[in-house]
């Protein structure tokens, strides 16, 4: 047998986990494309450093995003990848698929590109990993008939994503997946040219476990949430507690706000629902026994995002509670007027989080109409640096 | 000319019909085994998923092989997790132990559910971005080859979420992490002068830098960066392609731990910085690995049930922390940020380790 | 000549003997009774103090009452508390109620220990600064003729440190107080352009401005303010004299609440904003009054025992404390200072009020 | 009877709170000085705004500070408070005093000055309220024969202060008032000829209780603390229990660690000191049950500070234990060391807490030469934004 070319890389097929690199050889098989990226791959795993270019804009007609251009800085070495551009698809709400779909895809894919992809990017995106610029505009041409469109880049609305909420789950306060579709369907445009200051993500959660991690990685989070007593199946209750569940320990014990009392004799469970802060805790360990109060809707929140440039934030409540209710239009509405806001008022690469630590708060709630209330803060102001408003003022004595 | 603005196809013409009827009408749930849910609807109709691990970087063979599985199990539904799992979505249910039998025998991982470590949300790398510090795919196979077994099993305290982001952009979101595995850089940006008056806007790769570390030159039109004030951070490469930070000896990673996303119990918390720097030791990272797994056995042995990492560490103090993972405590922990003063230890309750 | 830096008095010369016996080897103490403590030395030795309230603005024929009293019952040994009340140290049991008696007689009130509302710290006001956004000794006796019986008794739920600041330097430290008034100017300074040439070193001016609303004119040779960038802080007026920016109508007080500097049970805490403005309206400021008598007796009613005021808050949510004290919450109440962030509540966590 | 001219501070006369109105009457009466200020302040009642010209700076032979210029801006009306300079006169540690000394105090004040005192200023001073400048030399000549001296003002070191502690407190792990005392006499240079940046407080807390607010009030905390077990009586722990403490609810319920547990039964208590932060609360539920640890010193914290400019700070811990004994050499050392870092790359007017948060904890402990520890911190940095010391980085390859 030949030597082969990539000896770091095959460690990397051994072990439990499957292995990205038999992926690649697999491609490679196929394509001088995939090939070439092994081999480039091979020489970073060598060299201890990356062998890509700074990105170059490159795009499909009409659109000014969702393609990211990507070229080698060794095309003498590696000619397959000389271009090697990725193409963002937005994926089904929720990332389901029929077989039916994703074997198109992989045609197109086949077609098109290096037939390597990421299940799925990191915002939500089906990647497909890296195709010549030449290739770009058939690519989307195929999958725009095959009812595929592209995802977010740029300085866009991205791909906006949601949790598996109620096709799934008892838990959806909301209808995560539809509010997701209708959003990404109303704001096609956002999406697809670039127009914002910088990037701007909608996630959606149907509750407060979050499991899109919206609050982290989305600019603008929509977290079920409801009104009401938890109801409480008390014969469930001491089923689970028959069961082996330490009710005291793991669920009354791990309440945040120590509202819920279990009478160890009487086997019943009691919560003080107006201290509960809906943390999902209880409801968790306990899904047949305890279900959320009857008056849903959503916690909105603002500014989520990584790092850079100053520092990371998690999104802050600007909405306590909203109904969320098809045409979900107050909701639009307001997605709306932010950006509208962030449009005028941001600096360039500044997410709407920043913006609104920069010119306050109160700036944004005044200027989008908000009314300030207490749960969105985690304590008020301890500095008394505290700004009125003119008309505040009385008019000055001279 | 194809059609623009269509959007993505309709979720709703690809959930299988038991999701349709039963869709917002789910009653409970229980994890069966470790990869394997059963939901219940209201009306007792049974929905079974099998979760399976994924490279997450998938070649189209690797798709058809799913999707063929999918179709002489389920049908041919099937979806995708927020964490890059496969589930397989039946309601048969005598066919969930042949699925699990072939989906072990073609070497599909089967678990991620409840108090386990799933799969790592992670990022391009040397596969396909300019900016990385380290490799994303090669880590997370070398981590989860060593963590494979609590991928399968549910002998976690809770749930483990484990991210990788090959730099600071922090595409994997690395900041809410129970364990964070973050390429970092540290090296200052090298101007290239001959490149920078034509490839980059100057005010704007000012601009960029966090601390305020690049000055304009106006006499080479270029940019000057102040060693002492330059972090690595890479925002103004990129905004300025002239300006590469990339170095072989000096990029590597650094650990982080104790973040987490949801609300359940406590608040979403940041991660924070446990380990500075490690070396980008391809193929296989043993250093990394070795790290990870440390402090994912430390927090096994110590936490308590349901306590996520974070969690764990507020209740036995970082001093602890450090103590019984035996990773050293640096000058690099101490925040010097904006966000500094926020951290400080700024009352007399501590303990001694 | 005077001998200069001679340092204050030998305290030990200063120290009742049974302190110099027992010094450092007390053994335990009790609250006999509002006012009253018993310190037990480790040989069962008993010293007793007598606590009295002070206006602290005193004068000299005051302190020579208070020698007077001293001298009668306490062989002329006395100290002053770190939060200015006057302590009568004696041995002598039989002349505790004694001097109780007197100190009724002559309206000193007797209290200020355990669960009280202590004796206010406060500041100058206008009597004498040249800052002040209010006076300190006037609305600290209008407040505490209204609380004065939370002095002489033990019934909060905890200690209840009140503070008073005259203006934002806080010489009242009233940044970690349970109740905080603190004086506030709401309008921007305004330049006397005529002195601030003469008067002020302009670059120290324009640094000293913590929203870098300060410009230098060099038209005027004075400075320009840019009134949304202003808060009032009056930070440039402390360097600069010729930027008052008093105004009898728009300074004023804002309460802050929930500070703590003991590290009993939680971290030592800074106050709160609770209400952003309250007018000035002398002689006994009755909006500031019925303020802190409001939030101080809510804390009563709803606080457990042991209970600060911030724990209190902290348990019960802020929310909670809005809705139980009828305050308004308002955009004055979020921060938007560069500590804004910490500030928000980045969690679904929060009751309905 | 003639009509008042003080209308509205007579209404501060009423009411059952010692009233300061009084105290000023009194003086009024025999001095002119204090009948100015009495119809001064009375002015300002009605104008709502104060009288008093921006301090000038007035002082006394050898000394920068110590003294506080004022001056009425409306010397026409008030010609007795032209001139009303206050003086700081170091207090007697812990606020002790002999009638005899106060007295002196007094007559010396009396002699020279408005017959009015603050007893204290909020640093700890015994504040001398307004005398003319003529009089601010020989009133410190009294003084200084008298045994007393200026407390510090400007830009120096503050007059320390000190909680009663070992003289009349059972919990004091550290003798608060020699400390103290031994500070303010081997730092009276920096103490009364300002020389640093800005000004230094520093206050000394013999325990957690902190009852000289040092972390909130001083930018070098010291407090004390302690090392080893807690010692328990248990008879004694009974007792308290027997006089209808609560130990449940109001000891072990409120211990922030969660590491005591109280056996209801065996009526015992129990602690698991390692997990003990020495917050003192269960110490000060029952002081006769409860003793500190037997290994005692301190916990020192640097760069507390009232809001302007940055924002208030507390203090944050720099070194988790030390003990200090007499001659306290290490902690001089230390604070000198720390005084001359902060004189050397301190910014006018820049608080040592300021110029910490500046320059980073990092480089403040490097040159200090203290060693990093995750006592230091509530925790970790959550930001990727880590400086390397250039001897860290391997010499770059070209
Ligand atoms: C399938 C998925 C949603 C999706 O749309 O894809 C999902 C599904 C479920 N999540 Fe989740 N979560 C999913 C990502 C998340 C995330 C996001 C993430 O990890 O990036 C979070 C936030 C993680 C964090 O806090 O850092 C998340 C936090 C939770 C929690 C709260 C855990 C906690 O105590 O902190 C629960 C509650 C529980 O497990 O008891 C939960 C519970 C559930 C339940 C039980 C909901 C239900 O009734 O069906 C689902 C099965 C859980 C399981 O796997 O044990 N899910 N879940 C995601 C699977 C990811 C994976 O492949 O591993
Ligand atoms: C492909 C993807 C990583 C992945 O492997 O999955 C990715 C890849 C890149 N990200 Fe990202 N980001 C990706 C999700 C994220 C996320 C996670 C998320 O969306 O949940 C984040 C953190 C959340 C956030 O938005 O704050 C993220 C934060 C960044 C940042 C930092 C933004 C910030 O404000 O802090 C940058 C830098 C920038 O925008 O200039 C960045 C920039 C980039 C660029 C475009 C590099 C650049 O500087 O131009 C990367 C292109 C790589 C390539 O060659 O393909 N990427 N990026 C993810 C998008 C796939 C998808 O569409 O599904
Ligand atoms: C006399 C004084 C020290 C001095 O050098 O002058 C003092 C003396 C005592 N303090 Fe204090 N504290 C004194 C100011 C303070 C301060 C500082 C302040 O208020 O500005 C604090 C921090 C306040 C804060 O947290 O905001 C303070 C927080 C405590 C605590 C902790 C209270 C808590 O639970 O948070 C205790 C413990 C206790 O009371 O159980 C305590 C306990 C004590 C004890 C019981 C100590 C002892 O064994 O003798 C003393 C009598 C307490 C009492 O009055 O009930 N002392 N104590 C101060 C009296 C002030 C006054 O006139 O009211
Ligand atoms: C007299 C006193 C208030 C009182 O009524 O007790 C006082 C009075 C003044 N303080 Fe103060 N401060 C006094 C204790 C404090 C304290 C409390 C403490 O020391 O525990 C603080 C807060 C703690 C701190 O230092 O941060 C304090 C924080 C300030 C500040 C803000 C400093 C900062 O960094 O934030 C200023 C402004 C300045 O220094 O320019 C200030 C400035 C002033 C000036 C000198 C006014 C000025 O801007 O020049 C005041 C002179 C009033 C007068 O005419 O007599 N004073 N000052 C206190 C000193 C008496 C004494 O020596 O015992
Ligand atoms: S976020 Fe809530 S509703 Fe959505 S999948 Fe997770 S647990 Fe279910
Ligand atoms: S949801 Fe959370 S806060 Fe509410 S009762 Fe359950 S555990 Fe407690
Ligand atoms: S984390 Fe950095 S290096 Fe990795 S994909 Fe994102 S931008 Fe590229
Ligand atoms: S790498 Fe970051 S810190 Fe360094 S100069 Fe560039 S932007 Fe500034
Ligand atoms: S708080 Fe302000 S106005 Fe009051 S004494 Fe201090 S500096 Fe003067
Ligand atoms: S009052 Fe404060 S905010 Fe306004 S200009 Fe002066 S220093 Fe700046
Ligand atoms: S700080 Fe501690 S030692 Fe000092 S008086 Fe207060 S309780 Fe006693
Ligand atoms: S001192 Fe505080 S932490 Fe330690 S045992 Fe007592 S209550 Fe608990």
């Amino acid at each position: 047998m030949a030597e082969s070319e990539t000896p770091l890389l095959d460690e990397l097929e051994k072990g439990e986990w499957p292995s990205f690199v038999k992926d690649m050889k697999q491609a490679a098989e196929k394509k001088p494309m995939a090939k070439d990226l092994l081999r480039q791959l091979e020489l970073s795993y060598k060299e201890k450093i990356g062998h890509w270019k700074h990105g170059g804009i490159v795009g499909v007609k009409g659109y000014g995003g969702g393609v990211i251009g990507r070229y080698s800085d060794r095309p003498d070495l590696f000619p397959g990848v000389a271009h090697f551009h990725t193409m963002r698809v937005n994926h089904p709400t929720g990332w389901f698929y029929t077989t039916k779909a994703l074997r198109t895809l992989c045609d197109i894919w086949d077609k098109h590109g290096s037939g390597l992809t990421n299940m799925h990017g990191s915002t939500g995106d089906i990647i497909l990993l890296g195709t010549s610029t030449d290739h770009l505009q058939s690519c989307f041409d195929d999958l725009s008939d095959a009812g595929f469109d592209l995802g977010g880049s740029g300085s866009a609305l991205r791909t906006p994503s949601a949790c598996v909420g109620p096709a799934r789950c008892e838990w959806a306060c909301i209808d995560s997946l539809n509010i997701c579709y209708d959003i990404t369907m109303s704001f096609q445009d956002q999406l697809h040219r670039p127009m914002f200051p910088y990037k701007f993500k909608i996630k959606v959660s149907g509750c407060a476990n979050d499991c899109v991690a919206s609050i982290a990685r989305s600019d603008f989070s929509i977290i079920g949430t409801w009104k009401g007593k938890i109801q409480i199946d008390q014969k469930e209750v001491q089923a689970y507690a028959a069961s082996g569940l330490d009710v005291q320990a793991e669920v009354t014990d791990l309440c945040p706000t120590k509202c819920m009392t279990w009478d160890e004799k009487a086997k019943t469970l009691a919560i003080e629902d107006a201290d509960c802060t809906r943390c999902m805790h209880c409801i968790n360990m306990m899904p047949k026994a305890l279900r959320q109060g009857k008056e849903k809707g959503a916690t909105l929140l603002i500014g989520g995002k990584a790092p850079i440039v100053q520092g990371a934030l998690l999104s802050t409540v600007i909405v306590p509670f909203m109904k969320l209710e098809p045409p979900y239009q107050e909701l639009k509405d307001l997605i709306l007027k932010i950006l509208d806001w962030w449009d005028e008022h941001g600096k360039m690469r500044e997410r709407v989080g920043e913006l609104i630590n920069r010119v306050g708060m109160r700036t944004f709630l005044k200027d989008i109409g908000l009314k300030p209330a207490p749960q969105m803060v985690k304590n008020p102001r301890t500095n008394p640096y505290v700004f009125f408003w003119p008309e505040e003022i009385k008019k000055e004595v001279k | 000319m194809a059609k623009t603005d269509i959007g993505p196809p309709n979720y709703k013409n690809f959930m299988p019909p038991v999701i349709q009827k039963n869709y917002g009408k789910w009653q409970y749930h229980e994890i069966l085994q470790p990869g394997l849910l059963k939901h219940v609807g209201e009306t007792g109709e049974e929905l079974y998923t099998v979760r399976a691990g994924s490279p997450r970087l998938m070649s189209t063979d690797h798709i058809r092989e799913i999707c063929e599985i999918a179709e002489k199990y389920c049908d041919g539904y099937l979806r995708f997790t927020s964490r890059h799992n496969i589930e397989f979505l039946l309601t048969d249910k005598s066919k969930i132990e042949p699925l699990i039998a072939e989906l072990k025998s073609k070497k599909y991982p089967v678990g991620g559910t409840g108090h386990c470590v799933t799969n790592i949300v992670h990022t391009q790398g040397w596969v396909h971005c300019h900016t990385p510090a380290t490799d994303a795919s090669g880590p997370v196979k070398a981590v989860m080859d060593e963590l494979h077994e609590y991928f399968s099993t549910m002998t976690m305290p809770s749930q483990v979420r484990i991210a990788l982001a090959c730099c600071l952009n922090m595409c994997g979101a690395v900041h809410c992490s129970d364990i964070a595995i973050l390429g970092i850089h540290r090296t200052v940006p090298k101007p290239d002068h001959s490149r920078v008056p034509n490839v980059c806007e100057i005010p704007t790769t000012v601009a960029s830098c966090p601390t305020g570390a690049i000055r304009p030159d106006p006499k080479t039109k270029s940019v000057t960066i102040n060693e002492e004030k330059c972090m690595y951070c890479g925002n103004c490469y990129t905004v300025c392609p002239a300006l590469p930070l990339a170095d072989p000896e000096n990029d590597g990673i650094s650990i982080w731990v104790g973040g987490k996303v949801s609300n359940a119990r406590s608040a979403p918390m940041f991660s924070k910085l446990a380990i500075p720097f490690l070396p980008n030791n391809p193929p296989r990272w043993p250093e990394t690995v070795a790290a990870v797994k440390n402090i994912l056995e430390t927090y096994a042995k110590h936490a308590r049930k349901h306590e996520r990492m974070g969690e764990w560490i507020n209740r036995i103090s970082w001093e602890r922390f450090f103590r019984l993972t035996g990773i050293e405590f640096t000058d690099k922990h101490i925040d010097d940020f904006t966000t500094a003063p926020e951290t400080y230890r700024t009352t007399t309750q501590f303990k001694w380790g």
